[in-house]
């Protein structure tokens, strides 16, 4: 009875709440950039989360993935910049532009499978960043949209402690609002019976449809709750980045979000979010002391490749369970 | 509206465009089609390429047809490189999911492109032409360079003899079989293994080839990989996933459409093929010449 | 209840399943029985919609079927267990027979309540029939290949079916297990009224539950009938059971 | 008590080299191309910097600091750059900001800068949109002339030619290369109302086969033709437009204003160069007469300062980018930003080409161009510019 509580309770504690309390605290505890590294990564953990619904749960590889990211900053960017649109539609019309995107794109690829739906939805993506680098008198071209403006964050000014923060810093807030709702969001999707549909499609999509699923519905449904996710993350980065660029949507940065996600682990939910974290934080570390990061990235990604195959909260949960049954033995012995 | 000759001119210019994109995309398209591998990598073994024969005309110059004994180790350089890569790295990856794969093309281009920046710096470099295919001559009014036809018939003798290879001898029996089924093919007692090594180094060989071919009249520049892996991979797509002849057909269109589409909308020449892509994969997901698989 | 109308299917220049009729009546337990790659999964990847016919017509509870997609077939009230076990490696026992459960109350689209508080009751009482109770926490994928065609079994009556389509149901299993999971499905049949089409190389098996048998040879039924009957059948003396004698072998 | 104030020395000590490091050097935080078809520039840029505050720090540094020079790689993104800008401004602390290369890196970075109030040279960077009145702001300068000098040069250029009637263009398809075509175009219709403007080609940037555009364009008949294409993209488009006879077919009436006049497209194309076209450059480096003694030292210096046996024609903007900055640094005593802002506004500070001064107005330096006609000099393995000839911008400004 003892023995079974305790990882109950582990599963009890709302881990979403405990995470955004402990990163709530960076902009006092911190320095500037480390609200800044924060900012990113919480963004970054966003978008890679959200490709993990379609990558971990749904079994899709998405190579195309940076569409919807570059669908919802271009839209908030847009809204926020030239109409002078306030952030709070600008964010969900970011949301419901990526989700309708990626519900256009999505129905043709659906069609296809595996590698096929890999190059299918690359080729997707880079129709969107041809799109987004040819038509100038909205996307600004490869000039992109310099000086999208901060959300409007007046109302944080009459709150203790928030009012005192800067501009970036507030956003920071902000932003660990709206990743952690959203967060919070994709965590129940996948524990309800919607999520549990995906899974099946993922293990095994010809016996998910003798259950009587409409697989490619519902692969479609995942592909734009994923794509109105990855929405909300680029218009933050849109934000964040004080401007919106065509390099969002260019086919490499699908690989860079696929490379956090699988370096935390695509089978735990936290694991996008640990591989966004160690990729940001390895990136800028890296990149101060050499211009070599591509050597160092690809590197590192055959050692995950041929090592850590599980990613890193897989590494750490295999060897957990060594640990546990190791010392689980010695004591019954 | 207008002349002949500038039709056929353009024609020509389109289809020197077409074969020397299906020179790289051949490759690609192989290996796509056999093991079910979207070799991102490819692009970086054709820049590779580039620079080996770059690297051997400078230690050749003095001899003479320096040029072709370069192109030849070149691609030769790069199919070892493609040897040693697929025996090393791919091989064990095969059994994994298509994920897996993506990455480690994926970071092969990586560690390649640095290497290559590591070993031959950032500067511009280039190839003279070899001096026999120097000229040009007329064809019905239009001009068309010695060296670009030599690569139109390149390209024509490579699809000849891939689609030879593929369809006339044993292992190309094989390799058929392998792209529809690779557990039949086992059954049959075929050595997969040293079909998928040899499949991966001809490719290798093709993409190293085009690579050293291209430098009289491109020059080699870092970031040369991504940019010609994003229109192997476009032609790869129009002309059907894995279909060796649909990917020279693919690269015929795309030769024709760049070429037709700056005469009707001149300021659109990036968006046509993007929006030839876009069209083909509405009406038909599969490419051209693809078969609808699930 | 299940009837089938001159189905036929063609793989490039070969017929896989040629001109078939078939008809099983309600509460039937009925075989189909032939020698290895004699069209017999064909047939029922041809009911159940995985593949499409080339020719002829299925109809379930007199509704025309024909080449309906799998998981509309489903819903009508067809199940089916496959050949090569077929369940959700990666999930619990208790995750793969509830996911069936919620896909059949048409609770797939609920991405709002929490799975895990769903059909907690019938996912358990459904593992308890099946026998599978013990191993509910289990990682489906770890389980023994006996268990594992169980749970299979547990899938499709999730979905509450009036036909079951079982494929082999006791291919590799040991002489125990198939003496288990024959009275399991005898039992369940009976419980749930079921109409039950089966396909098994195991004569015993089949000469012990089939109320009706069809031989297939060469993608063609050379014999329907009862087993008497079947059993008397020259042409399926000859072709498939040889001149052996045949009954049950217990 | 005695642990606590040891663990507290630790710490103290741990700070302080880092506090006394950081009071020591003037950091310049330097943002460029580093990979990528870019980092052909973006490198000798950077080396060019970097000479330049190797020499400044021998010479004793500025106000008695020693420069720090941090340069990062922006992968000629702008999305890049703008990270690497605010990565600088708040993790290294530098005190300026120098470099980017692309029309779309510059203006984002600049956003940056303004937002921090923090000092940004942009060396290259021509587009009009960096200094344009809507995104001016006090703390953004501009070493090189704009695309409108580009094209407006190069329309002189072509205006002189008198049996010219029929002109087409070619330029890469995005904000410069567009920018640089209208400016022409503009300039060229007042210049000379008897000139049309037969084609224009727009090539994507990165083009690896000219042959459609080159044939489409060749259709047309024109007698002269104003290029923008430049870097790794001239050297394909010349040896592509050589054998199908383009440049016989304009007699080599071309203007190129892409800085393809220097050493570094010449060397890449050898004998392959189509000799008697006219380009410019940012500085020649190959300057057969009349060549300045400052230019020719600097040159001297460059090459023993990267081993290269011929030197770019982009490190100048990398040098002089520093000087700029550094005198600007002297005339107002500080490393303030907002003072040396203020200092920086109509400053004049040398350079191996020449005196440059900082417009008040535009934020730009008056830097001109060198245009001159590329010719075959038996001395070199490549074209050289033959009498370069330095088109100041005075009267090509608005």
């Amino acid at each position: 009875m003892m023995k079974k509580s305790a990882p109950a309770l582990v599963r009890r504690i709302p881990w979403v709440l405990v995470v955004f309390v402990a990163a709530l605290t960076i902009p006092w505890v911190g320095s500037r950039y480390d609200t800044f590294l924060a900012t990113q990564i919480a963004i970054s953990a966003l978008f890679a989360m959200s490709l993990n619904l379609l990558l971990g749960t749904t079994g899709l590889v998405s190579f195309g993935h940076v569409a919807y990211f570059g669908i919802g900053s271009y839209v908030c960017g847009i809204l926020m910049k030239t109409y002078a649109v306030p952030f709070s539609i600008a964010l969900p019309a970011a949301a419901i532009g990526s989700a309708l995107g990626a519900l256009v794109f999505g129905f043709f690829c659906v069609r296809l499978t595996k590698i096929y739906f890999a190059m299918l939805t690359l080729a997707f993506s880079q129709i969107i960043w041809a799109i987004c680098y040819k038509w100038n008198d909205v996307t600004g071209g490869d000039q992109g949209i310099p000086d999208v403006p901060y959300p409007n964050l007046d109302w944080m000014s009459s709150i203790p402690l928030l009012g005192d923060l800067r501009i970036a810093q507030q956003f920071y807030v902000l932003t660990l609002i709206v990743v952690m709702l959203s967060l919070a969001a994709i965590q129940r999707i996948i524990a309800s019976p919607f999520g549990l549909m995906l899974t099946t499609i993922r293990e095994n999509p010809e016996r998910a449809a003798s259950i009587g699923l409409n697989v490619r519905r519902y692969e479609l449904s995942a592909f734009v709750i994923a794509g109105g996710f990855a929405g909300i993350a680029g218009a933050l980065f849109g934000i964040f980045n004080r401007g919106v660029f065509s390099d969002f949507v260019y086919w490499p940065k699908s690989a860079e979000v696929m490379i956090m996600t699988i370096l935390g682990g695509i089978d735990h939910f936290w694991g996008p979010v640990v591989g966004a974290a160690t990729l940001v934080l390895l990136n800028q570390e890296i990149t101060s002391y050499t211009q070599y990061w591509p050597f160092v990235l690809g590197t590192i990604l055959l050692l995950l490749l041929f090592v850590f195959p599980g990613g890193i909260v897989g590494g750490l949960t295999t060897g957990l369970e060594w640990l546990r049954r190791k010392t689980g033995r010695r004591a019954s012995a | 509206m207008f002349e002949v000759s500038f039709l056929f001119g353009q024609f020509l210019g389109g289809l020197t465009t077409a074969m020397f994109l299906f020179l790289i995309a051949s490759g690609l398209s192989l290996v796509f089609g056999v093991m079910r591998v979207l070799n991102f990598a490819h692009g970086s073994f054709f820049m590779i390429g580039a620079y080996l024969a770059w690297q051997a005309v400078q230690w050749l110059a003095p001899a003479l047809h320096s040029f072709w004994l370069a192109a030849l180790a070149a691609a030769l350089g790069v199919a070892l490189l493609g040897g040693l890569i697929e025996r090393l790295l791919l091989r064990h990856i095969y059994g994994r999911e298509e994920l897996y794969q993506l990455l480690l093309t994926y970071a092969l281009v990586l560690i390649l492109g640095d290497a290559a920046k590591i070993i031959w710096g950032t500067q511009q470099l280039s190839v003279s032409r070899p001096p026999m295919l120097a000229g040009g001559f007329q064809v019905l009014g239009a001009t068309l360079p010695t060296y670009n036809l030599f690569i139109m018939l390149t390209g024509v003798a490579i699809a000849v003899a891939g689609w030879f290879v593929l369809t006339r001898s044993p292992a190309g029996r094989m390799v058929r079989a392998a792209a529809l089924d690779r557990e039949m093919l086992g059954a049959l007692g075929a050595n997969v293994g040293a079909l998928y090594t040899g499949m991966f180094v001809a490719s290798s060989f093709l993409a190293g080839l085009s690579g050293a071919l291209v430098t009289p009249i491109q020059s080699i520049v870092p970031g040369m990989d991504v940019e010609v892996i994003v229109e192997a991979f476009i032609v790869v797509v129009i002309g059907g996933l894995g279909s060796f002849w649909g990917t020279f057909w693919g690269s015929v269109i795309y030769g024709q459409v760049l070429s037709f589409g700056i005469l009707i909308l001149p300021g659109f020449s990036l968006f046509s093929v993007f929006a030839l892509m876009a069209v083909i994969l509405i009406v038909r997901p599969w490419g051209l010449f693809g078969r609808p698989l699930r | 209840m299940l009837e089938v109308h001159g189905l036929s299917k063609s793989f490039g220049g070969f017929r896989a399943v040629s001109d078939v009729d078939l008809a099983v009546a309600e509460g039937e337990i009925a075989a189909v029985i032939g020698p290895n790659g004699a069209g017999k999964s064909t047939l029922f990847s041809l009911i159940t919609g995985h593949l499409q016919p080339t020719a002829g017509r299925v109809l379930v509870n007199g509704r025309d079927v024909t080449g309906v997609a799998p998981y509309k077939i489903c819903g009508m009230g067809l199940g089916r267990s496959f050949q090569h076990t077929n369940i959700f490696p990666k999930l619990t026992v208790l995750e793969n027979v509830r996911a069936a459960l919620l896909a059949h109350r048409g609770q797939g689209p609920n991405f709002w309540s929490r799975a895990n508080q769903l059909c907690h009751g019938e996912a358990e009482a459904l593992l308890a029939s099946i026998g599978l109770a013990p191993q509910a926490r289990a990682t489906a994928g770890t389980l023994s290949y006996g268990n594992q065609k169980q749970l299979e079994l547990g899938i499709a009556l999730a979905s509450d079916p009036k036909i079951l389509l079982l494929d082999e149901p006791t291919a590799g299993m040991s002489a125990s297990e198939t003496h288990e999971t024959i009275a399991l499905i005898e039992r369940i049949a009976r419980e749930r009224r079921l109409t039950l089409l089966f396909t098994e190389h195991d004569m015993a098996v089949v000469f012990s539950i089939a109320h009706r048998i069809a031989v297939m040879h060469q993608g063609r039924v050379i014999a329907h009938g009862d087993p008497a009957a079947v059993r008397a059948d020259a042409q399926v003396r000859r072709v498939y059971l040889g001149d052996a004698p045949m009954g049950p072998r217990s | 008590m005695k642990m606590q104030r040891l663990l507290l020395g630790i710490f103290a000590a741990s700070l302080v080299p880092a506090a006394a490091a950081a009071a020591d050097t003037i950091k310049i935080g330097y943002p460029m191309p580093l990979s990528g078809p870019a980092s052909v520039y973006g490198v000798p840029v950077v080396k060019g910097a970097e000479m330049a505050v190797s020499e400044i720090n021998a010479s004793g540094g500025v106000l008695g600091r020693k420069l720090e020079l941090l340069t990062r790689d922006s992968k000629a993104s702008a999305d890049e750059a703008v990270r690497l800008a605010r990565e600088l401004i708040i993790k290294d602390n530098v005190d300026f900001l120098v470099g980017t290369l692309t029309s779309a890196e510059a203006p984002a970075v600049s956003t940056i800068a303004k937002e921090n109030k923090i000092v940004f040279i942009a060396p290259t960077s021509k587009t009009v949109q960096l200094t344009s009145p809507a995104n001016l702001h006090p703390y953004i300068f501009r070493l090189a002339s704009n695309t409108d000098i580009d094209g407006r040069t190069g329309a002189a250029i072509i205006a002189g030619w008198k049996d010219v009637k029929r002109v087409a263009t070619i330029a890469p398809d995005y904000a410069y290369g567009r920018d640089a075509v209208t400016a022409f175009v503009d300039y060229i219709k007042k210049a000379r109302p008897d000139i049309e403007i037969v084609d224009q080609q727009w090539p994507k940037l990165g083009q690896s086969d000219f042959t459609p555009f080159i044939n489409a364009q060749m259709a047309k008949k024109p007698d002269a033709v104003f290029c923008d294409v430049y870097g790794g993209d001239f050297v394909t488009f010349a040896k592509q437009a050589g054998p199908l006879g383009y440049f016989k077919a304009i007699n080599n009436r071309m203007a190129d204003s892409g800085e393809v006049g220097a050493t570094d497209e010449a060397l890449a194309l050898g004998n392959d160069y189509p000799y008697g076209i006219w380009s410019d450059a940012y500085d020649p480096v190959i300057w057969p007469e009349n060549e300045p003694a400052a230019h020719k030292a600097f040159i001297e210096r460059l090459k023993a300062y990267t081993k290269e046996k011929y030197a770019s024609g982009w490190a100048i903007m990398g040098y002089a980018s520093i000087f700029a900055l550094t005198e600007g640094i002297k005339k107002a005593g500080s490393t303030n930003s907002d003072k040396v802002a203020k200092a920086l506004l109509g400053l004049s500070f040398d350079t191996p080409i020449g005196k440059l001064t900082f417009n008040e107005k535009t934020h730009e330096t008056d830097m001109g161009e060198f245009w001159g006609q590329m010719v075959k000099d038996d001395r070199y393995p490549f074209a050289v510019m033959k009498n370069p000839k330095y088109l100041s911008q005075g009267p090509y400004t608005n």
